[in-house]
């Protein structure tokens, strides 16, 4: 990892993606780490995206969807926990360190929380150090 | 995964895509290297042709898309500028008047979520926008043509219910000129009204006011009423629905069907019977509320009363129903004010918790009654009143000390629980209730009267305990939103739904379950191979089907689906997991 | 490209028309358009690339009933596996099931990790770090969270597994460095990263100085015995799958179980059966459970009807006629509980009878883990350890 | 003819137009302000729910401005109308922004180089906006505005740094007063509240203590996208406040000020102390009422959690004034309903629960429509057709009809739309 670790990170369309754009619009910096993927709901993110990503070598991955109870599609957000949480399990299984995956809520009005979670992550990151998967064996079958 | 996901690569030839960045004046160009973002984009894989303007939202700049989808025969779009939340209909529509699918355009954000959030990291942040670009085109390579399915609307409604708040919807509904069935369990319309008094604040007489409605419905000629009628089955969805409604007409049982474009739920609701509380049930000097009126209404009380108690919140704010009844302090009032008017002479005593007289015009209504000389006592739960030999005890902590008022008549305030027979209606139309059992709307602060599912409406104390002003608005909005889907000749779904790929549907359900708006439903498929197993079961098969109006497109289906038969179109795993690589730099 | 090797090895060549086995298929008989013989020909007449895009190449379940029949011996099941290789490399791939989060966990084991993949060990099983005997537990850990919805409890297989070996005086190596198998990545046609799970493993089994790798999972046993010499040269241990380890202490009365009162009835799965031909050991190890009746499916050994899905991919609406036909089977000879020795087959099974109501419903679980609730206390016998 | 006039571009006015545009009735939505949203933009969480109030709202102020069939008329006051039911005559006066709508995409820029710092009202002053600003950030449409009482080139032709720096050339100071003939078929009134001024409630030290502040200014200080990024701060010295007492009836249910109850202010407040809790589990809040008043679905559920979970103590009294402490701690003085005696509670914030009043230019609107008031200056409707006001064709929905939560004003809304679809397609 050239020290900036990179961040695979999935935003619900309704409100964790509306807080990252109202980050831009009062201008609050973080760190250029996060590539992100705009779902409808966080509940769309399978685990296979998490395992994916992490395969394909991003350092973590982060899941933002809307405050429990604010889901636009009703209960997607619990169906993130869920799918999020079997991920972590798998993770561990592999012994990947689970904290390179994190869920957050993210709601439109909070563009500064969006903004603190990529710092707080990307300092995560940067502490467990570079994603080492594909040090051993080819990249992609 | 190519046969079954990615109909793009048959369905159309092989991408050609354009890219547009944008500079949004110094917005993106002031902190990106755009020259350097469109000689990338111009190197990536099915890109044709690529380019930078000022500000592609601009005419200007739509025109330079218009022209290129033409020029260059493009026929897959890439913007690379701002937020899809606001501007990616623009850009679609563009692409539309080129002739151009409106999903085969793909908006990537580089300037809310990076010229902006990066001002001081040129190079770091034109390397996130490099990626983005990527990801962008490598999800446009894979975009497939999306067509939005239209279903023809039955300009008809079907009301549930025919108390003030159906009797309400359906004389607006036929105002408009829709045909309205009009289906009520009771051999009269009039619900709830029909055995009241007095209507607060205004003190007009309930039966006339719901007589005079009763009497307009069936002057209407385009409302059909079912008296005695309940509904046996519901079959279809938004635009045209079929119910059974089972009807006694003339003595006579039958079962009629009823065709509607939407439903109307105004089912109301039913004051609580406190039985064994206080004594009711056993003390026939212990009444209800709504039993108090129907005396008074028939003017057969037995005066002279001299002692009358109200206890409020009997059976309400307690375990048993822990909310608050909303209508149950003035409806007291009311008649605790009738029965001073009547005989001033009658010492009147509520017992209350909180007086819950909310609104502008009924803070007056609760200093009359204390005008005329209705005495209001305080308690708590941790000491409620208590009942013995005609007596009631209460501590009054206000006054701080213990009363003991003897009563004549002791009238229990009692809150509106749901109207009998909610869960099967609810199970029928495959819509929830709430844990009290009032049916649960499809948002609590900005959807109030409507259900999850499409083309289904709510109104009245069927929702949640409704002052009479409040059932009206509710039954008027409830019209309203149901002539938003009645006033047009057909519902048109988004193109960005669920699909099913049948050959791989197994006919689990797990998708059903997991939608929110009862999308998906099961047809049994015959499949010819079968019948040379001699098993009688697997002759037929369960198959999944998605019906677009319905679906919403979150793509909760397709994460549970164990096959892959649901697809979410639009968000294709293919096309994640694409992005996913090429934000890797794969 | 060049087609000749596949139809050389696999003596496609031979094929005579005969159709046997398009009549043998189980697939055939619930997919029309589905023919084995056909497929086979289409190649050999040089639509080769036609047959690489058709998704009836990712829907035969390799169950090897057509290859056992086959009058001329043509290798269908290889065939196939062959052509998938070759469509893989084309980028085409087989439809994944469950998201493809299986096929993500099996490629994850090919890169550099190091899994904590034995916390279901329990304090009272012994196992070592060196020694004669290899334990090979395979996916079952991964199982267990991924179908956890199925109520499937595969690691009760390895528990028992352990107790079992232990039983008999063995302690086994059990490693969290052991690797998927790469079976289902090798069946979708994915030949790189099998070759990589399968050296991994090589070298993890070797390094353990095991003289004998025993396994739970018959697609695991089969994958070692059958496709790794092809990839990895001759192996240097003895394989052996649990029961053919268990039935002659059986056998000698050296184990014995509790009562287990019951009618059940055994599902060969392909791999054990018509593949290695292990047909007697798991029912030896049932009978010699007391009251425990084993009745037999009208098709079984190598009669034995597939459960209906493999390799994670393609699976469909057929595999569940499949499945509902062979719990339908099950369901006649009067037994309720159905066990197998494959917890794929298990998995399958159990998945399809979710669906099925009281009348149909058949409850599917393993050999292993089943036995193993009726391990006697210790015989002392001097193979005590 | 098809065409209907909302005026007020809030909830209400917002699902009424949206109601009657997908009727295919062309709505003429005609807002003060610069930007839709009204009073619930500045709210930071609604209840019972705690839903992000921002979330649910933006996507239908942006499906408004997208509505073909909804034409935007933000910065515009009512003029003058003429004729009847089915056939109104309306002259609309719409006030220059200075900004090119079609040509500013709202990025901003010049709002970075302005120089003229000045009170941002959307926060009630508590932060500072430029004189050239976005109303807020989810504003709709997203167009800066140039506040000409403020802006040194208007007022001195001097600066005029925001037209160098805009990139999109939108800056136009030549704008003038416009104004527009519409002839539509009904009205529908929607022009909502405003929050009584506590001020004359000498007794409550409000502008004399600073740590003395309105429900709607907590509301802003809470807010993540509020003036603090959602720290809740005392005015005074900025010290997180943990110790917070709401005074409930702030003006209302009270006859020298408002008899009326304000309906909202109980759940209110207590939606204000859970959400002060979930940012900081050492606050206790105390909420001082006359009777706790929550009818509406969920609402009493919501109460009594938050008496159990969120360290919220409701304690029954009316407070009866408000001292200052050293250290500017407010001094809260009240009855104990169980010993009957005086008591004194110091608080770290104190703060009220105002009256939701008839919008300041409410008797303008009234006069202008020719629509009667209630005798507190909400529009007067008929009780049994409650949005029809006593003006055949002109409707009202929301709080321009007095207080009331989003759920109930959404309903009156779409009620006004129904009775207005009557008139213009009936």
């Amino acid at each position: 990892m050239d020290d900036l670790p990179k961040i695979i990170a999935f935003a619900c369309n309704w409100c964790s993606y509306a807080g990252a754009d109202l980050a831009g619009v009062s201008r609050i910096q973080y760190p250029p780490s996060t590539r992100v993927i705009r779902v409808m709901c966080s509940g769309r993110v399978s685990p296979m995206f998490i395992l994916e990503a992490l395969r394909a070598g991003a350092d973590g991955v982060l899941v933002t969807g809307c405050h429990p109870g604010d889901c636009h599609y009703l209960s997607g957000n619990e169906k993130a926990v869920h799918n999020i949480e079997l991920a972590r399990s798998l993770l561990a299984l592999l012994g990947i360190e689970p904290e390179r995956l994190r869920l957050e809520w993210i709601s439109a009005a909070e563009g500064a929380r969006f903004a603190q979670v990529v710092k707080e992550f990307t300092e995560q990151i940067r502490q467990l150090g570079a994603n080492k998967l594909q040090a051993a064996g080819d990249r992609q079958p | 995964m190519r046969q079954a996901r990615d109909r793009a690569e048959e369905t159309d030839e092989s991408p050609r895509i354009g890219v547009f960045v944008c500079h949004c004046g110094h917005n993106i160009a002031g902190y990106l290297d755009v020259p350097a973002l469109v000689e990338s984009a111009r190197a990536l894989p099915g890109v044709v042709w690529a380019g930078d303007s000022l500000f592609t939202c601009s005419d200007a700049g739509l025109a330079e898309i218009r022209a290129a989808i033409v020029q260059h025969r493009l026929n897959r779009v890439v913007v690379a500028s701002c937020t899809p939340r606001t501007h990616e209909p623009l850009f679609q529509a563009a692409c539309e008047e080129a002739g151009l699918n409106r999903y085969l355009f793909e908006l990537v954000n580089i300037r809310d979520q990076c010229s902006w959030v990066h001002m001081n990291d040129r190079e770091l942040a034109t390397a996130k926008a490099r990626d983005l670009i990527r990801m962008g085109v490598a999800r446009a390579a894979l975009l497939e043509p999306l067509s939005e399915t239209e279903l023809p609307v039955q300009p008809e409604a079907a009301i549930i219910g025919g108390g003030m708040a159906g009797l309400t919807a359906a004389l607006s509904l036929a105002r408009r000129g829709f045909a309205v069935t009009l289906i009520e369990r009771e051999p009269e319309l009039g619900g709830i009204l029909r055995h009241l008094d007095k209507l607060y604040p205004t003190m007009v007489d309930a039966r006339e006011l719901v007589a005079r409605r009763v009497a307009e419905v069936r002057e209407q000629a385009n409302i059909e009423v079912l008296t005695s009628a309940t509904v046996q089955a519901v079959k279809g969805y938004i635009g045209h629905y079929e119910l059974t409604v089972r009807s006694r007409q003339f003595g006579l049982e039958m079962d009629l069907p009823v065709r509607a474009g939407v439903i109307i739920v105004a089912t109301g609701a039913q004051e609580f019977k406190p039985f064994g509380l206080f004594g009711y049930g056993d003390d026939p000097r212990v009444l209800t509320q709504q039993e108090l009126e129907r005396l008074l209404a028939e003017s057969n009380l037995q005066s002279p009363i001299s002692n009358l108690v109200m206890i409020q919140c009997v059976g309400a704010r307690d375990e048993t129903h822990p909310y608050c009844g909303r209508i149950c302090c003035l409806t007291a009032m009311k008649n605790a004010m009738r029965l001073k008017q009547q005989n001033p002479q009658t010492e009147v005593y509520l017992l209350y918790r909180d007086i819950e007289v909310h609104g502008t015009h009924f803070e007056d209504y609760y200093a009359q009654a204390r005008d005329l000389g209705v005495i209001f006592t305080r308690y708590t739960p941790d000491a409620p009143p208590q009942v013995a030999d005609g007596r009631v005890l209460v501590y009054d902590e206000l006054l701080g000390m213990r009363l003991s008022i003897p009563y004549d008549l002791l009238v229990l305030s009692t809150p509106l629980v749901p109207a009998a027979g909610v869960h099967e209606l609810a199970r029928l139309l495959k819509v929830p209730v709430d844990e009290h059992g009032f049916f649960l709307e499809a948002h609590v602060k900005l959807r109030p009267l409507d259900f999850a599912t499409d083309g289904i409406y709510l109104c009245g104390s069927a929702h949640w305990p409704a002052h009479l002003d409040e059932a009206i608005s509710q039954a008027l909005g409830a019209a309203a939103r149901a002539t938003t889907i009645l006033s047009r000749e057909q519902v048109r779904s988004s193109g960005a739904v669920a699909r099913v790929e049948e050959s791989l549907c197994r006919g689990c359900e797990r998708c059903a379950q997991a939608c929110e708006f009862g999308a998906i439903e099961f047809v049994e498929l015959e499949r010819a191979g079968v019948l040379l197993y001699r098993s009688g079961p697997s002759l037929s098969q369960k198959i999944a089907r998605v019906n677009p109006v319905l679906c919403k497109g979150c793509g909760a289906c397709a994460v549970v689906c164990p096959t892959g038969a649901l697809q979410a179109s639009h968000f294709t795993s293919r096309q994640v997991t694409t992005m996913i690589q090429a934000a890797m730099g794969h | 490209m060049n087609f000749q090797p596949i139809i050389q090895k696999t003596r496609a060549y031979l094929c005579l028309d005969c159709g046997k086995c398009t009549a043998s298929c189980p697939l055939a008989r619930v997919d029309l358009d589905y023919s084995p013989r056909r497929i086979v020909e289409r190649v050999i007449y040089g639509e080769a690339e036609a047959v690489m895009a058709d998704p009836h190449l990712w829907m035969c379940m390799t169950c090897g009933l057509c290859s056992a029949r086959c009058p001329s011996h043509v290798d269908f099941t290889r065939f196939i596996v062959e052509m998938r290789a070759e469509a893989f490399r084309h980028g085409e791939r087989g439809i994944y099931a469950h998201n493809g989060i299986l096929q993500e966990v099996m490629r994850i084991q090919t890169l550099n990790v190091h899994q904590n993949r034995t916390r279901w060990l329990a304090a009272d099983m012994e196992v070592a770090d060196r020694g004669d005997y290899f334990y090979f537990v395979g996916c079952l850990p991964f199982f267990d969270v991924i179908f956890a919805d199925l109520g499937v409890q595969a690691l009760e297989i390895a528990r028992s597994a352990v107790r079992l070996l232990n039983r008999i005086g063995i302690a086994p190596i059990v490693s969290n460095e052991e690797r998927c198998c790469g079976a289902d990545l090798l069946l979708g046609g994915d030949v790189d990263s099998f070759q990589r799970l399968a050296e991994l493993n090589l070298e993890t089994i070797q390094a353990s100085g095991a003289k004998k790798v025993i396994f739970t999972c018959a697609e695991c046993y089969n994958a070692f015995k059958n496709d790794y010499p092809a990839f990895v040269g001759p192996l240097p241990f003895e394989l052996m799958h649990l029961t053919e380890l268990l039935a002659p202490k059986v056998e000698a009365g050296e184990l014995r179980f509790a009562p287990l009162p019951g009618l059940v009835t055994y599902h060969d799965p392909c791999r054990l059966g018509r593949y290695l031909k292990v047909y007697e050991p798991p029912r030896t190890l049932l009978h010699g459970v007391p009251e425990l009746i084993l009745v037999e499916m009208e098709d079984n050994r190598e009669r034995a009807m597939c459960c209906g899905s493999t390799a994670w991919v393609n699976c469909s609406g057929c595999s569940k006629l499949i499945q509902r036909e062979k719990l339908r089977q099950a369901r006649e000879t009067g037994a309720r509980l159905m066990l197998t020795t494959c917890p794929k087959c298990q998995i399958h099974l159990s998945c399809a009878a979710r669906d099925l109501d009281d009348e149909q419903a058949v409850e599917v679980e393993d050999v292993i883990s089943w036995v193993g609730q009726a391990i006697e206390p210790q015989a002392r016998t001097e193979n005590d350890g | 003819m098809k065409e209907v006039l909302v005026l007020g571009g809030g909830i209400a006015g917002i699902q009424a137009a949206l109601d009657l545009a997908e009727q295919g009735v062309r709505v003429h939505l005609v807002e003060r302000a610069p930007s839709l949203g009204g009073r619930m933009a500045q709210l930071d969480k609604t209840f019972p729910t705690n839903d992000c109030s921002t979330c649910i709202l933006s996507p239908k102020m942006v499906d408004c401005a997208r509505h073909p069939n909804i034409v935007l008329h933000t910065c515009s006051e009512l003029q003058a109308v003429a004729g009847e039911a089915g056939a109104f005559q309306v002259r609309v006066l719409q006030h220059p922004r200075y900004v090119d709508e079609e040509r500013c995409t709202g990025c901003g820029e010049c709002a970075l180089k302005c120089p003229r710092k000045v009170p941002d009202a959307f926060n009630l002053g508590l932060s500072q906006r430029r004189a050239i600003y976005l109303y807020f950030p989810q504003a709709v449409p997203l167009v800066m505005t140039i506040d000409p009482a403020q802006c040194t080139y208007l007022l001195r032709g001097k600066c005029g740094l925001c037209r160098q720096v805009c990139p999109a050339g939108a800056i136009d100071f030549e704008q003038q007063d416009r104004e527009l003939t519409l002839e539509v078929g009904a009205i529908i009134v929607a022009t909502g509240y405003d929050f009584y001024d506590p001020t004359p409630l000498s007794q409550y030290g409000y502008r004399r203590y600073p740590n003395v502040i309105t429900a709607l200014e907590f509301e802003r200080l809470i807010s993540a996208s509020g003036p603090t990024g959602g720290h809740l701060r005392r005015p005074s010295d900025g010290r997180p406040a943990r110790r917070i007492g709401f005074v409930q009836c702030t003006g209302s249910r009270h006859v020298r000020h408002n008899r009326y109850c304000s309906t909202v202010c109980c759940v209110h407040s207590t939606k204000e102390a859970v959400l002060a809790w979930e940012h900081d589990p050492e606050t206790r809040s105390y909420i001082f009422y006359t009777d706790l008043r929550g009818s509406g679905k969920g609402f009493r559920e919501y109460m009594d959690r938050a008496a159990r979970e969120y360290q919220v103590t409701f304690v029954h009294g009316r407070v009866a004034q408000i001292v200052e402490e050293d250290d500017h701690n407010p001094v809260i003085k009240y009855e104990e309903a169980a010993t009957s005696r005086p008591q004194r509670m110091t608080v770290d914030l104190a703060v009220l629960a105002t009256s939701l009043v008839p919008a300041r230019d409410a008797p303008r609107v009234a006069e202008i429509l020719g629509i009667e008031l209630d005798e507190f200056g909400f529009v007067r409707v008929d009780p049994f057709a409650p949005t029809d006001t006593s003006r055949p064709g002109v409707l009202a929905c929301g709080c321009c009809l007095g207080p009331a939560d989003i759920p109930q004003s959404v309903a009156q809304a779409s009620a006004a739309a129904a009775r207005a679809a009557e008139w213009v397609l009936g």
